[in-house]
């Protein structure tokens, strides 16, 4: 109590003796600090290789549901979780998940997710915050793109015609969202949707990299569809590629 | 220091404190030494002390730091002030007196000063003084407001204004329409009677006690034990369900104190003859109606037999003796009422429900 | 005696007056001052005003980020673009000069005109009058002068209109020529404001909030009681009241005072600290948009505490803990406030606030905590012993089961060992811990104990009617597993030996029925046959529905159910018990209305059955057994417990807080405590105490959560104290929202369906989102009421998704409860519980319909027959069959959902076709489609109905028309059987 | 310097001074006789006063105390009077907002200390009285009229005790009401009340006896409230002001502030 009487007083105080100095001006508004510049990017790289040890194989779909699904696939169709050659392991989404700052602006190429043969091609892939994503249906039967993100908007879009396509923006980075498709249930996508343009995800032979890196030190996390994720603290120098190689093992 | 708090406690409780308080009373008024100003200093020492010690009690705290409460600790300083004081200056007086000096107010009593400038400055003074005192009073303390009035809800204890304490605290050993209604009115009545009782003419407009000892006595015993002193014992001490708490105990709800108090007529009629009460009431009640008229008509007439009591008679009369002997009992009644409570569970000399009439 | 003195001129030594004069008067001046000053050093300026300083730094900041968003080239080349208009204007200037000399001119004209047509207009006025006085004369000459009068005022005022017209008409055209010569510039100071408008504004505004010499003047004692900055907002609240003493007195609240940025919006960041934050979600509360906003309901109206403060300690701020209250002392000066009946709500109970209005009901997952108390307040029964007055609590049926022919069930021993303590065999249940609680703990009492749950076996038998039903037919366990996990039990019930209570907070739908395990130990096969198939035929009151089992899927359900077994609740005996000690009990009691010498006797006079049966009755009667569950001689017997209806509003010094003093003095403490150690108050006073005195309330065995769950509801039951026009549910639509909320808790329906977004506890057992039961979103929008009331009467009539396991149970419901499910769904959207039949189409539209519901390709999904599962379809990928759409639907509903499903259901598998524009019109993609080689067939059969492909093309771009269409062919062009 | 003070000598000769300051600073006898006599405030002190009566040591300045306590309790309770409504509806609200909002709430504070210091300084006058003897011939009159005063004093500050509506307030009064209600022959529960009837019909009971006059109902509530109000606010003050009047008269008539006969 006696704190705000005396702080009153004083405000009181100085008020008079503002008023008998003649009055203070206004003070001029304290220069602050502009919004937080677009970062550049650096010269920097992460590269490395999925391992996978004694990994299952993909196994087969079954598409009887939608004849028009078997015709296309005359060898039939297997998931695609675990593609990769012997002891790699594809579709592993990388990406730096702390440690930069500044924020960086979308690109505007577009990311294309494309519905093939009943399967999403890519069936891994990763998008920046505001860069358009543009989903598309190939194949001559219903399709619908059923996003199932649980901080962006969801979105269950039919696309009935072949080559229908429609173009889509994330607002919040999140990794990963769910893209499925409620006609052909074993239609499963996943898209890693992040504020910054420094992701990949591994190829076939495991390897992957991420190019112009500022640099620093980082946080990079794996990201594997049944597999779960690891993380991995990295340190990138400019003009050099720093490596972050992950290993991941079946559960069974 | 607990074993103090737990003794005062014990003393404090009202038979003690009431009898220790008389004796305390009657050695205070015949004492000298306690009267001049080193007496005096010692005195609020002492008085200083308990309080400043006692507030170190969280219970005697809580229940003096009450913002209401605070005025009657004002009142225990003020009058205690003003008692020794006047004391002091009776005590001067009469030293004067026998040394065949006139008193102090009669030897400037002939002096007549011009009232501007001396008293209107003096008084415009203590004006200023009590504006400063009475809002530096108004800062510190702020007003009490409780709860919104609920009259489904009764505080406990439930007090009356503080200055009607003692007539509550009276409520403990006499009906309300004694303590309430008999006893108030008799105290105006016999304020305003004062005048008219007192035929000594001496000790008009000076302070003494020698010369007018028996009319200070009665008039200090009334004010400073029976009124003021029920007050602080009302306020203080009285606390849930109207029991008595010692000044450093714990005002808890729950306490219970044996309450089986009986009347005069069981006394007497059951506990002393072993007989049933007789259903008539007039019977039943026939021991207190009869103490009472002894008390009020026939004990006046035996105390002018007494040598000191006759003096008094013969100076003022009979009406006058009769009017003030009436009075002084009304009031010693309740001393008598006090004592017998306490230490014989007496609750009515004279218990006639029937009309409400129980005394 | 000495001669008098000389009378001396003075008393006093003046020089020494003067000294006290001077003192004193100091002493006047300063206190004077000290007292203004405390007057006017109010702790809510300090908060305003610290406010506005960092709310002129937060705009300052903002400011100049707009200074940097500003593109300077832009604005350097839009004055430069000023520049050259200029110039240009200036080479113009004496047109322009000219032009304005002409506007001058005609303005004074228009004025002029303007003037005469008014002044004649008045002298009209009076010639009229005067007509109207001439009139009155009857006089006819004078009322032919009047009127000749009038007609020739007329006439002028025409005039006068006519040129005051041409005048405007004039200075209108040189306006606008003006305005065409200066276009480009004025374009050009256009966009230099738009650009610069919002910089300027955010600039004044900080201006505005700067301390200025004007600022401390307007503020300086004595001067503020003119227009000042700081000042106490405060807000009157009408049929919002404080309830004193049979008076109410409207609410004035001044919290926004102090919490200056309560009611706006942008002070939520973690910067902003209490007084400045906004209020947590402004869409619902306090905002002007929001359905409570601050200036109808105030703050104190929810959050207790004192309206009309203006001081931290005396608005009655509660801390949550004992940190935060030390913090709050050494910085606001918090005291507790003894004398304030109604202090704020600690946060974690302020949705208690909520019930003054809503009396219980608000059911939002914006209000979790105190929807999971009332569901608990329900579930637990605490309003079978201690009467709540809120329509959420009244006429709801005994929470437990009944025991009027518990014998055909069960046997004594299993129901003495249950009593004893219910959770050592159900880990879950409801059923609270009676006995051997911490204040009736020794030898003795456990003997007196143990005598009174057996007393409370043997009146229950004694009273129980017993049936004998015989054994039911073989069954496989294994089946009766899959069933169990299938067909629908597990929405209602767990069968969890590990299952604990607190994990599955706040959903309970899957304890409203018993855990099922152990039930091996407990029950007799051949009831439990008989119960699963007909549950209403042993109890016509139970809830438990029936699944219409056959005889083989319950005899498989009892094989299972029964192969759940604990050997240590098997072969039980009844204890024995201390004959005295039951005798003794037995006395008390008669001696409540025997004397003692009558009590031996009649004691003498009873056998052991008989004092068994009577303390049983007895201790019934002391434990309230029968505010659970129906007990026979019990029927009418008030409830044991203290009314909770006003319990929030009971004065604290009501509340007993025996011996414990390490609980703080609060109602929400005092009844947190004792939902978690119900006895707790007895502590001390245990021997002190009767045995029939002390404290009886049950241990629920709640968890923290549970328990603060319940005291957020309980300290919202209030006395009233808002009138009735303002509290909610008072229209019919909100009554039967919370009539239908409180029927979906009684039966469970969350149990399977998701309903407002809660729900579907079945789905921890049903794997394939397919199989689920299906949401009821949106269900008051889509089906016909006619038809949901024929389908819950009997749910097994027909089904539209065939190739669900889980069956919608038969309920048994009465008339009354599907009507109040029928108003429910039908508040919940916010429509007519009934339609009108629609009329029947034209050809056109059936065929366009029938050929999008083709190349959509709807029938992928929709079943338009019997499903082949063989074809690998599982059942996750089908929906709803369309054949009952008819009888089903509603025909307003089928249209809006095709082109928009995802606003009524979130997550739906049905996709969106129809694009949602901008400006919230969908557009359609089927005018493209139609051209695809493969929809050749049905363009040619839609073209025969059209004059062009043109016109075909236009109708199918169209997605009203085509939407229309489709639910034309779903209503009119499906039949059943096709 | 020349000119303020001729400018103070014009102020102080002009004819709107002098109509006010008719004496000037009294310098002599006959001016300090004049300024006592010509103002109407002063002109309650006799022009010469005994010595004695100049000594706070004689008077202790109580009976002065308490007059002026009683102009502070009629300022401040006539400022208070602006803000209190004396409805059970608006009393006790009114009370918290001259706490929470009102300009100089604090007037509150001091009329409350004011009533219970004026209590105290009354009663103190009276025992000096008694201890000088001052109710003796031939002031025995006065002296009745400071007892009523006493009475009075502790009557207004009874019906004051209610107006703020607070619990404090109403059970302070309730207790000391109840009281009324044994009045003798007067209260419903007093002794001989039984015996007033008029053929078999009870005159005192419950609804018509001393306690309700006093409180204006059988309960505590909006009647009693007014009542106080008005006894406090009004009649009250009236009372005492007159018999305050007659009190200082006949102190003057009685010779004077007291002193040795």
């Amino acid at each position: 109590m006696n704190k705000y009487r005396f702080l009153t007083f004083c405000l009181l105080a100085v008020s008079l003796l503002g008023i008998a100095c003649g009055g203070g001006g206004d003070e001029a508004a304290a220069p602050t600090a502009a919004a937080a510049p677009a970062a550049a990017t650096g010269s920097g790289a992460i590269t490395g290789v999925i391992n996978y040890a004694n990994g299952d194989p993909d196994t087969a779909i079954g598409m009887d549901a939608d004849p028009v699904c078997v015709g296309l696939h005359a060898e039939g169709a297997v998931t695609e979780q675990v593609v990769g050659d012997e002891g790699r392991l594809g579709n592993v989404f990388v990406y730096i998940k702390s440690g930069l700052s500044g924020s960086f602006p979308a690109s505007a190429d577009k990311v294309v997710l494309d519905q093939q043969g009943c399967m999403y091609n890519p069936h891994v892939s990763g998008v920046q915050v505001g860069q358009p994503v543009v989903i598309r249906n190939s194949d001559p039967t219903l399709h619908n793109v059923h996003a199932l993100p649980t901080a962006n908007a969801e979105f269950n879009k039919g696309q009935p015609f072949q080559n229908m396509e429609f173009e889509h923006k994330f607002d919040t980075a999140e990794v990963m969202v769910r893209f499925k498709c409620d006609v052909h249930p074993w239609m499963n996508s996943y898209m890693g949707v992040v504020s910054h343009p420094f992701f990949a995800v591994s190829g076939t032979d495991g390897s992957y990299s991420i190019e112009n890196v500022p640099a620093g030190t980082y946080t990079v996390e794996a990201w594997h569809e049944t597999l779960g994720t690891q993380t991995m603290e990295v340190t990138v120098a400019d003009d050099a590629a720093a490596a972050a190689s992950f290993d991941f093992a079946s559960a069974g | 220091m607990e074993a103090i708090k737990s003794l005062i406690n014990f003393l404090s409780y009202p038979q003690w404190s009431f009898t220790l308080s008389l004796v305390l009373f009657w050695l205070a008024m015949r004492s000298k030494l306690l009267w001049t100003k080193a007496g005096g200093w010692v005195l609020l020492a002492l008085i200083t002390l308990f309080f400043g010690l006692a507030m170190l009690d969280p219970n005697f705290f809580v229940v003096v730091a009450k913002p209401d409460n605070v005025p009657i600790v004002m009142m225990v300083y003020l009058v205690g002030f003003f008692w020794w004081f006047a004391m002091h200056k009776a005590h001067e007086n009469d030293r004067r007196i026998a040394d065949g000096e006139p008193t102090f107010e009669k030897s400037e009593s002939e002096d007549r000063i011009f009232t501007w400038p001396d008293l209107v400055f003096s008084e415009f003074i203590c004006m200023v003084l009590l504006t400063v005192g009475m809002v530096l009073w108004s800062i510190l303390l702020k007003a009490p407001l409780e709860e919104p009035a609920n009259t489904s809800v009764a505080p406990n204890p439930s007090k009356a204004p503080w200055y009607f304490l003692g007539l509550q605290e009276m409520l403990v050993y006499f009906d309300p329409w004694m303590a309430g209604v008999v006893l108030p009115g008799l105290i105006i009545v016999g304020l305003m009677a004062i005048p008219y009782i007192d035929t000594n003419k001496k000790g008009n407009g000076y302070y003494t006690l020698k010369e007018r000892r028996t009319e200070i006595w009665l008039f200090m015993f009334g004010f400073l034990i029976l009124w003021c002193e029920l007050i602080v014992i009302g306020t203080f001490l009285r606390g849930p369900n109207w029991n008595f708490f010692g000044p450093f105990e714990y005002w808890d709800v729950n306490k219970v104190e044996p309450l089986v108090n009986v009347d005069l007529s069981e006394l007497i009629w059951i506990q002393i003859l072993g007989v049933g009460l007789p259903s008539n009431f007039l019977l039943r009640e026939i021991f207190g109606i009869v103490f009472t008229g002894f008390y009020f008509l026939v004990l006046p007439v035996i105390l002018i037999k007494n040598k000191f009591v006759n003096r008094f008679y013969q100076d003022m009369g009979p009406t006058r003796y009769y009017v003030g002997m009436t009075l002084f009992l009304t009031m010693m009644l309740m001393p008598i009422k006090m004592y017998l409570r306490w230490f014989l569970n007496l609750k009515y000399f004279v218990h006639i429900q029937e009309f409400f009439l129980n005394l | 005696m000495a001669a008098p003195k000389k009378t001396p001129d003075r008393h006093y030594d003046f020089t020494s007056m003067n000294k006290w004069f001077a003192w004193s008067s100091l002493a006047l001046l300063l206190i004077t001052v000290w007292m203004i000053f405390e007057d006017y050093a109010k702790p809510w300026k300090r908060f305003q005003a610290e406010f506005r300083e960092l709310e002129r730094q937060e705009l300052a900041q903002e400011a100049e980020a707009e200074r940097q968003r500003i593109d300077q080239d832009e604005i350097a080349r839009i004055q430069a673009e000023i520049e050259s208009e200029e110039a240009r204007l200036d080479e113009q200037r004496s047109d322009l000069d000219e032009l304005q000399d002409r506007l001058a001119d005609l303005d004074d004209k228009v004025y002029e005109a303007d003037v005469d047509a008014r002044t004649t207009k008045s002298h009209l006025d009076t010639e009229r009058f005067s007509y109207d006085v001439a009139q009155q004369t009857g006089d006819a000459d004078k009322i032919a002068a009047a009127s000749l009068a009038v007609d020739t005022r007329r006439a002028t005022y025409q005039e006068n209109r006519i040129a005051l017209e041409a005048f405007t008409e004039q200075r209108a055209q040189v306006k606008a020529e003006i305005d065409r010569k200066m276009a480009g510039l004025s374009e050009d100071q256009a966009q230099l404001i738009a650009l610069q408008g919002g910089l300027e504004a955010l600039e004044s505004r900080v201006a505005d909030l700067g301390k200025g010499l004007d600022y401390f003047l307007l503020n300086a004692p004595v001067m503020d009681m003119l227009e000042p900055n700081l000042r106490i907002d405060q807000v009157q609240l009408t049929g919002l009241y404080q309830n004193i003493n049979f008076t109410t007195v409207d609410r004035v609240d001044r919290c926004v005072t102090c919490h200056v940025a309560a009611t706006r919006a942008g002070f939520d960041e973690e910067k902003w600290e209490e007084p400045f934050r906004s209020h947590p979600r402004l869409d619902l509360f306090v905002s002007s948009s929001s359905p409570h906003p601050y200036t109808q309901f105030g703050c104190t109206t929810c959050h207790g505490g004192l309206d009309r403060a203006t001081d931290f300690a005396r608005a009655g701020h509660s801390p949550e803990s004992e940190e935060q209250k030390a913090e709050w002392k050494h910085e606001w000066g918090w005291e507790k406030q003894k004398y304030l009946d109604t202090p704020i709500l600690p946060a974690k109970y302020s949705e208690a606030g909520c019930i003054g209005c809503h009396a219980g009901n608000v059911w939002t997952p914006s209000s979790t905590t105190q929807d999971t108390g009332r569901e608990l307040i329900m579930r637990m029964g605490c309003y079978g012993c201690h009467k709540i007055d809120y329509p959420a609590y009244t006429d709801l049926p005994r929470s437990g089961p009944s025991l009027e022919r518990v014998a055909s069930k069960t046997n004594p021993a299993w129901a003495y060992k249950w009593i004893e303590a219910p959770r050592d065999f159900h880990p879950t249940t409801w059923m609270p811990h009676f006995f051997f609680q911490e204040n009736i703990e020794g030898e003795l009492n456990e003997e007196r104990q143990r005598a009174e749950i057996r007393s409370v076996v043997a009146y229950i038998w004694d009273r129980s009617e017993e049936v004998s039903y015989p054994a039911p037919p073989r069954g496989s366990s294994d089946r009766g597993e899959t069933l169990f996990d299938t067909v629908g039990c597990t929405g209602c019930h767990l069968r969890d030996d590990e299952a604990n209570r607190d994990d599955y907070y706040p959903q309970f739908n899957r304890m409203h029925g018993p855990n099922l395990v152990r039930t091996g130990s407990k029950v007799d096969p051949g009831w439990l046959f008989a119960w699963i198939k007909d549950p209403k035929a042993y109890n016509p009151e139970t809830r438990m529905p029936s699944l219409r089992l056959t005889d083989q899927e319950a005899a498989d359900l009892v094989a299972y159910l029964m192969s759940s077994r604990d050997p240590a609740f098997e072969n039980l005996t009844l204890p024995e018990v201390d004959g005295e000690v039951r005798d003794e009990l037995v006395l008390t009691y008669l001696q409540g209305t025997q004397t003692i010498e009558q009590s031996r006797a009649t004691l003498g006079s009873m056998d052991d059955t008989a004092r068994d049966v009577y303390l049983g009755q007895q201790t019934i009667t002391k434990y309230g057994c029968f505010g659970c569950h129906n007990v026979a001689g019990f029927e009418d017997v008030k409830p044991i417990g203290v009314e909770l209806t006003e319990e929030g509003s009971k004065p604290i010094h009501q509340f007993d807080f025996g011996h414990i003093h390490d609980v703080p003095h609060t109602r929400q403490d005092w009844i947190k405590t004792k939902m978690l150690q119900p006895r707790i108050w007895d502590h001390g006073k245990e021997t002190v105490k009767d045995y029939a005195e002390l404290y009886r309330m049950p241990d629920f065995g709640m968890s923290d959560r549970e328990a603060e769950a319940i005291v957020a509801n309980v300290l919202g039951f209030t006395k009233e104290s808002v009138v009735t026009a303002r509290r909610a549910d008072q229209t019919p639509g909100a009554a039967a929202l919370a009539n239908g909320r409180k029927l979906i808790t009684r039966f469970n329906c969350q149990g399977c369906h998701l309903i407002e977004d809660i729900g579907q506890a079945i789905k921890t057992s049903i794997t394939d989102p397919g199989l689920w039961p299906p949401n009821l979103a949106a269900e008051g929008a889509r089906v016909q009421s006619d038809w949901l009331f024929e389908y819950l009467h009997d749910p097994g009539i027909e089904s539209m998704r065939p190739w669900l396991n889980v069956r919608m149970p038969t309920f048994g419901f009465q008339d009354g409860d599907v009507n109040t499910v029928l108003s429910y769904f039908a508040a919940r959207e916010g429509r007519d519980a009934f339609l009108s039949e629609p009329g029947r189409p034209d050809q056109r539209d059936l065929t366009v319909g029938q050929g999008v519901f083709a190349m959509l390709q709807c029938a992928k999904c929709h079943p338009a027959g019997p499903v082949d599962t063989s074809a690998g379809v599982s059942a996750a990928e089908l929906a709803p069959s369309l054949l009952l759409a008819r009888d089903r639907l509603r025909h307003d509903w089928v249209d809006d959902w095709i082109k928009d499903p995802l606003s009524f259901v979130t997550g739906t598998k049905m996709p969106v076709f129809f694009s949602q524009l901008d400006d919230g019109s969908y557009s359609s993609p089927l005018a493209q489609g139609i051209d695809l080689p493969m929809w050749r067939g049905e363009k040619d059969r839609m073209l025969r109905h059209f004059d062009s492909e043109a016109e075909l093309k236009e109708y199918l771009a169209d997605a009203e028309k085509v939407t229309a269409a489709m639910r034309d062919h779903i209503w009119w062009g499906l039949k059943r059987g096709s | 310097m020349e000119a303020l003070k001729n400018l103070q000598k014009n102020i102080v000769k002009s004819q709107i001074w002098k109509s006010i300051f008719r004496v000037g600073i009294p310098t002599d006898n006959r001016k300090r006789a004049l300024a006592m006599l010509g103002n109407v405030v002063l002109h309650l002190h006799p022009i010469k006063v005994k010595k004695s009566g100049l000594r706070m040591s004689y008077t202790w300045c109580m009976g002065g105390t308490a007059f002026f306590l009683f102009l502070v309790e009629t300022i401040t309770g006539i400022l208070l009077m602006f803000y209190y409504r004396p409805t059970v509806e608006y009393a006790y609200f009114d009370m918290i907002d001259l706490r929470e909002a009102a300009a100089f709430g604090i007037m509150r504070e001091l009329h409350r200390w004011g009533a219970h210091a004026m209590v105290i300084s009354v009663w103190l006058h009276m025992f000096r009285v008694f201890m000088t003897g001052s109710y003796k011939p031939p002031r025995e009159f006065n002296w009745n009229v400071g007892v009523i005063l006493l009475v009075l004093t502790l009557l207004l500050s009874f019906t004051g005790y209610l107006l703020p509506w607070d619990q404090l307030a109403i059970w302070a009064i309730t207790v000391g009401s109840n009281m009324a209600r044994a009045t003798p022959l007067l209260g419903a529960e007093g002794p001989g009340a039984a015996l007033l009837q008029l053929g078999g019909t009870k005159l005192i009971h419950v609804g018509s006896d001393a306690r309700f006059g006093l409180i204006a109902g059988r309960t505590i509530g909006n009647g009693t409230l007014i009542r106080f109000y008005v006894l406090h606010c009004v009649a009250i003050p009236f009372v005492a002001a007159c018999l305050i009047a007659v009190h200082f008269w006949r102190v003057r008539k009685d010779g004077g502030i007291s002193g040795p006969v």
